[in-house]
């Protein structure tokens, strides 16, 4: 569905993302764990278009997206979610609908269909979503991420600053939404995600330094050691 | 001996702190944790003396220090980090380290520089001393809001959410730093944060946090075997094994 | 209450109505763009002559001229979007950039303005409408006031209903509340930035037209005092909610009006000293939450 | 090592400065270019110490150096003697400043409209008529009786030099560690034990006393002036703009700065009347958009110098 080669990305004249090359196949998930926190983001961010490629190619579904601006990615189906990627000052209805039109030209912004997932939202509509916990804004991410109708989601970070209760919900909507037919990316340390990965993509300064299953990746002394430690 | 009594904090409608009364020892670590929402960062800015409370008092050694200010608070030895670190990004990493020891009631030029000194080898940061705190990567942000907090030479010292978004790997020699900066600069030092990983590692009391109130504290042992706490921390698929 | 204290408040409101209009653009490119338009009082200048010299060399009357004023200021701020603005927003510290930057626009504009129509002060007629004063608890009243306090409730109207109502509306609320965020969602940045400037702009060149009614004569350096009263209207509501300066139109017109009823010769020292304290008070203005201290 | 070469940059300044002001009259005999040029460099280096080391853009700056020209300009007309009624023109600042201080827990573009909508306070309250006893309202302060151009310019030097000793304190120091501290990020500068409030006053209060230097300097050399000559946005502007081309938060950003624009300004001014304050504003518009950090940053870039 998603494929990349050799990209290249950063800020400035400094290359965070130094020639990076997978493949994320239709309704699988991947998830992206780095050291020192380098540049699972930017790698995300360059994905959506956010951060404009330094080099390589970006692929989705054989149509060759390199160039294209975050607009073109989202109405392609590929949508990136910030950690924090509500717009707090909106009510929850209101970002559902702004979701629900971002891919589409116009007309339809039914969110019926997205609150059937996500019942507890549904009582809130008209409440400002800044009023909403942080566990409830991954949540209401995740609707949004729903409501767009992408078939890829970019996810950072969609456990931090959870308590565990919380990250459990997350990530019981991310199986539900595989279910549904979603592909993932998802950038995140917690192992309850790497649990259910497909592949796990290790990243080091800039470049993979390990791919393949946790169960087999976890085998491996050296990245139990700097990964996992276990 | 860091004492709080009666501390009530409430931001409109919703109360963040209710009614807290937690002792913090002069050596040791301890560890909070709790549910999003559950009061553990408040009560740090209220201790720090970033927020105000709206009732209670605050005793360190005795005395009160409700009314001072955060800069007078560090020169009786209170210091914290933050969650997303916030080192002064247009002086290099020295400059970061030296104004927490400058300004923390230390006027002996000697001492000062012998602080900054220890604290970035403690840290492993004086390889990077010159360069401009703006530009460094997250990790080295990280250890220069630390070196900094350390560097005033605190009694109790704060530490706010330091594992998130950290590699397994990284989170234990995090918590072997910890303890190694408890152990050699001797102060009190509180963890605040979700990584469970992490308080295990640091084989400190917990103390559990909820709705604005600590409703427990005990060993990680004691905590990871309490249901109660279990279902309303780490959910209920934990509880049922 | 005697009728003296009566009118005053009635003036002041009416007033009041007028500067929210001609403060609501500033705060709603502030909102959402984040940049001060400290050259705001001098599009109001600008829209003033447009106006001035169409009903001067074509006898059109300053309603009609709206037509013209509207459309064209539109795109003097989608101009100024694409020329200086979106320049400015890939600085480093964009507030500061922005007023630097706005200041010399500012500048520019004024002189220019000097250059092109001269110093001498102009007005616009008072008999585009067939009646000009009424009676009103034993004063006289200005119907132009009161038509202008009707132009100035339809163009709120309509820009309130734009923002709160419209899908356009919508795409430029999610900006004002998060950007990177609304970039993620696929939102045309460019677009609504420059929308929100053009909107702004016009709206704020509606309040140029009726300006010589309620801001006195028209000249080219009067923009920068209007633009600090805008900026204080925007503060005392609130600034970055465009909703919120309404309220502190209708604030700063009754105490405009009172003081200059009540004490002419101290009323502009008086009132920007009220404003310094309105400020230091609630920095977040009447009806925004608290702004974090240190 | 570093402290002495930021010490031999500075020796060498002061050299130039001071060779410049005495050997540039005899090569362009205009001394009021010289004369209004070194007023504007004690303004910006003082704007400097507040905007520079502090990030506070007070846009009402002006004041300080209006009120600056009126302490002096009342000193003057009631005999109060000629040092005294300079100091006057400082004191006056001074207390304005002080006055004003409580606009310091604002921040950015709250600071930036309290502080123009004072300025404009002060102004309609300086050039009212009813204080006309005192200020002379409307109708203008004459300063003639004190003219000595050989005098107010060698004082002016002076200042100029006392204000580049102060900003090579303010740069060296621990004091101005501390403001980049507060201004880099003012909550954890407070929790690293720094007194964010009087920090930041002492730095206000120092920047408006200089300012207020300034406009005695300006209203001397002036030796007649309306309330409107002294109380103009334009020296705000002047202050910001100046400051910012050069280098903010820098010594010698701001006294290359006004060298530099200053000249072209006046040059502008002396050949394309007309046109002088449009290009300049053109002018200013293009420098933020294309040199937003100023001279700083393209000589760190080109010549690998740290400007002191």
């Amino acid at each position: 569905m998603l494929k990349i080669n050799d990209l290249v990305c950063g800020y400035g004249n400094l290359n965070i993302i130094k020639g990076i090359s997978f493949e994320l196949g239709a309704n699988e998930i991947k998830v992206l764990l780095s050291l020192n926190g380098g540049g699972k983001t930017t790698l995300l961010k360059c994905l959506s278009g956010l951060i404009p490629t330094k080099g390589g190619k970006i692929t989705l579904e054989g149509k060759d997206i390199s160039n294209s601006s975050p607009r073109e990615r989202v109405k392609a189906g590929m949508l990136y979610i910030p950690e924090w990627g509500i717009f707090p000052s909106l009510t929850i209805r209101e970002n559902l609908i702004l979701a629900s039109s971002a891919t589409r030209q116009r007309g339809n912004s039914d969110i019926s269909s997205t609150l059937e997932y996500f019942p507890d939202l549904k009582n809130r509509l008209s409440e400002k979503a800044a009023s909403l916990s942080g566990g409830q804004r991954k949540i209401l991410m995740l609707a949004m991420a729903v409501a767009s109708g992408s078939k890829l989601l970019l996810l950072d970070e969609p456990s931090s600053g959870l308590s565990p209760a919380y990250v459990d919900r997350v990530l019981d909507t991310v199986k539900m939404l595989k279910e549904k037919g979603m592909t993932f990316l998802i950038a995140e340390q917690n192992t309850s995600f790497s649990e259910i990965s497909d592949e796990l993509i290790l990243v080091e300064l800039g470049n993979i330094a390990s791919r393949g299953k946790y169960e087999e990746l976890r085998k491996n002394d050296e990245i139990k050691r700097k990964f996992f430690s276990l | 001996m860091l004492v709080t009594k009666g501390i009530w904090k409430n931001f409109g409608k919703l109360s963040a702190l209710k009614d807290v009364n937690i002792e913090f020892k002069e050596k040791g670590i301890i560890a909070i944790i709790g549910p999003n929402g559950a009061g553990k960062t408040t009560l740090v800015n209220v201790i720090t003396g970033a927020l105000r409370e709206d009732s209670g008092k605050i005793n360190l050694d005795g005395k009160e220090i409700n009314r001072l200010p955060p800069h007078a608070r560090i020169r009786m030895g209170i210091s914290r980090t933050f969650q997303i670190p916030r080192p002064f990004s247009n002086l290099t990493v020295l400059e970061n380290i030296r104004i927490g020891s400058l300004f923390s009631g230390n006027s002996n030029k000697r001492e000062i520089e012998e602080d900054t000194e220890r604290i970035m080898k403690l840290l492993g940061i004086k390889s990077i001393e010159g360069k401009q705190a703006g530009k460094l990567n997250t990790e080295e942000r990280r250890l220069v809001d630390l070196g900094r907090a350390l560097a005033s030479r605190p009694k109790y010292i704060f530490i706010d959410e330091m594992g998130a978004g950290l590699a397994e790997g990284e989170v234990i020699s995090l918590s072997k730093l910890i303890k190694k900066i408890q152990i050699e600069e001797e102060m009190s030092l509180i963890y605040v944060g979700h990584v469970m990983k992490l308080v295990k590692e640091l084989e400190s009391p917990v103390a559990v946090f909820s709705e604005g109130s600590p409703i427990f504290q005990g060993s990680f042992e004691e905590v990871i075997s309490n249901d109660e706490i279990i279902k309303l921390y780490l959910g209920d698929r934990y509880a049922k094994n | 209450m005697d009728a003296l204290i009566l009118y005053a408040l009635f003036v002041g409101i009416i007033i009041g109505l007028y500067y929210a209009m001609m403060a609501v653009g500033l705060n709603l490119v502030f909102g959402v763009l984040k940049i001060i338009n400290l050259a705001h009082g001098d599009f109001i200048m600008l829209a003033a002559y447009l106006a001035f010299w169409l009903y001067f060399l074509f006898g059109i009357s300053p309603l009609l001229s709206l037509l013209v004023v509207v459309p064209v200021f539109f795109l003097v701020g989608v101009l100024l979007y694409y020329t200086m603005v979106k320049g400015l927003l890939k600085k480093k510290d964009i507030e500061t950039t922005s007023i630097v930057a706005f200041f010399g626009l500012s500048i520019a504009i004024e002189s220019a303005a000097a250059l092109g129509f001269g110093n001498s002060y102009r007005s616009l007629p008072l008999n585009f409408l067939p009646l000009t004063y009424v009676d009103f608890l034993g004063f006289s009243l200005s119907v132009v006031l009161l038509f202008v306090a009707a132009i100035s409730i339809i163009v709120l109207f309509l820009l309130f209903y734009y923002l709160n109502r419209t899908k356009g509306g919508l795409s430029v609320r999610a900006m004002m509340s998060d950007e990177e965020t609304a970039r993620a969602f696929g939102l045309n940045v460019n677009r609504i930035y420059a929308t929100t400037i053009g909107l702004g702009i016009a709206v704020t060149a509606v309040a140029g037209v009726f300006s010589p009614y309620l801001l006195g004569a028209i000249y080219p350096s009067e923009g920068g005092l209007i633009t600090i009263i805008a900026f204080s209207v925007i503060i005392i509501g609130s600034l970055g909610n465009p909703a919120a300066t309404v309220i502190g139109g209708l604030v700063y017109g009754v105490i405009i009006n009172i003081m200059d009823i009540y004490s002419p010769g101290w009323g502009n020292a008086v009132t920007f000293i009220i404003l310094v304290i309105i400020i230091l008070i609630r920095p977040n203005g009447l009806v925004g939450g608290r702004v974090r201290e240190i | 090592m570093k402290f002495n070469r930021n010490l031999k940059s500075f020796l060498i300044l002061l050299a130039v400065l001071i060779v410049f002001y005495a050997a540039g009259p005899q090569f362009y005999s205009n001394g009021a270019f010289f004369e209004t040029l070194a007023v504007f460099m004690i303004l910006s280096l003082s704007f400097n110490l507040i905007y520079g080391f502090t990030g506070y853009l007070p846009f009402g700056y002006a004041a300080f150096f209006a009120i600056g020209a009126y302490g002096f300009g009342i000193g003057i007309i009631r005999n109060f003697g000629l040092v005294q009624s300079i100091l006057m023109g400082g004191l006056f600042s001074l207390a304005l400043g002080l006055i004003f201080s409580p606009m310091l827990k604002l921040r950015g573009a709250y600071f930036a409209i309290a502080n123009l909508a004072a300025f404009e306070g002060v102004y309609y309250i300086i050039s009212n008529q009813s204080l006309a006893s005192i200020t002379r309202g409307p109708y203008g302060i004459s300063t003639s009786s004190v003219y000595n151009f050989q005098q107010t310019y060698w004082v002016s030097i002076g200042v100029l030099i006392f204000v580049v000793i102060l900003t090579y304190l303010f740069r060296i120091s621990n004091f101005g560690l501390a403001l980049k501290a507060i201004r880099d990020d003012p909550l954890v500068a407070s929790l690293s034990g720094i007194n964010v409030g009087l920090y930041r006053s002492i730095a206000w209060l120092t920047s408006a006393l200089f300012a207020g230097f300034s406009g005695a300097m300006f209203g001397w050399f002036l030796s007649f002036f309306y309330p409107e000559s002294v109380f103009s946005i334009n020296y705000s502007l002047f202050a910001i703009v100046f400051t910012i081309f050069g280098g903010a938060g820098t010594l010698i950003g701001p006294i290359l700065g006004t060298g530099f624009l200053y000249t072209i300004y006046y040059s502008v001014g002396l050949f394309y009347p007309l046109y002088f304050t449009l290009i300049f504003g053109v002018l200013v518009i293009l420098l933020i958009l294309f040199l937003p950090e100023g001279l700083k940053k393209i000589i760190s870039k080109y010549l690998k110098w740290e400007m002191l």
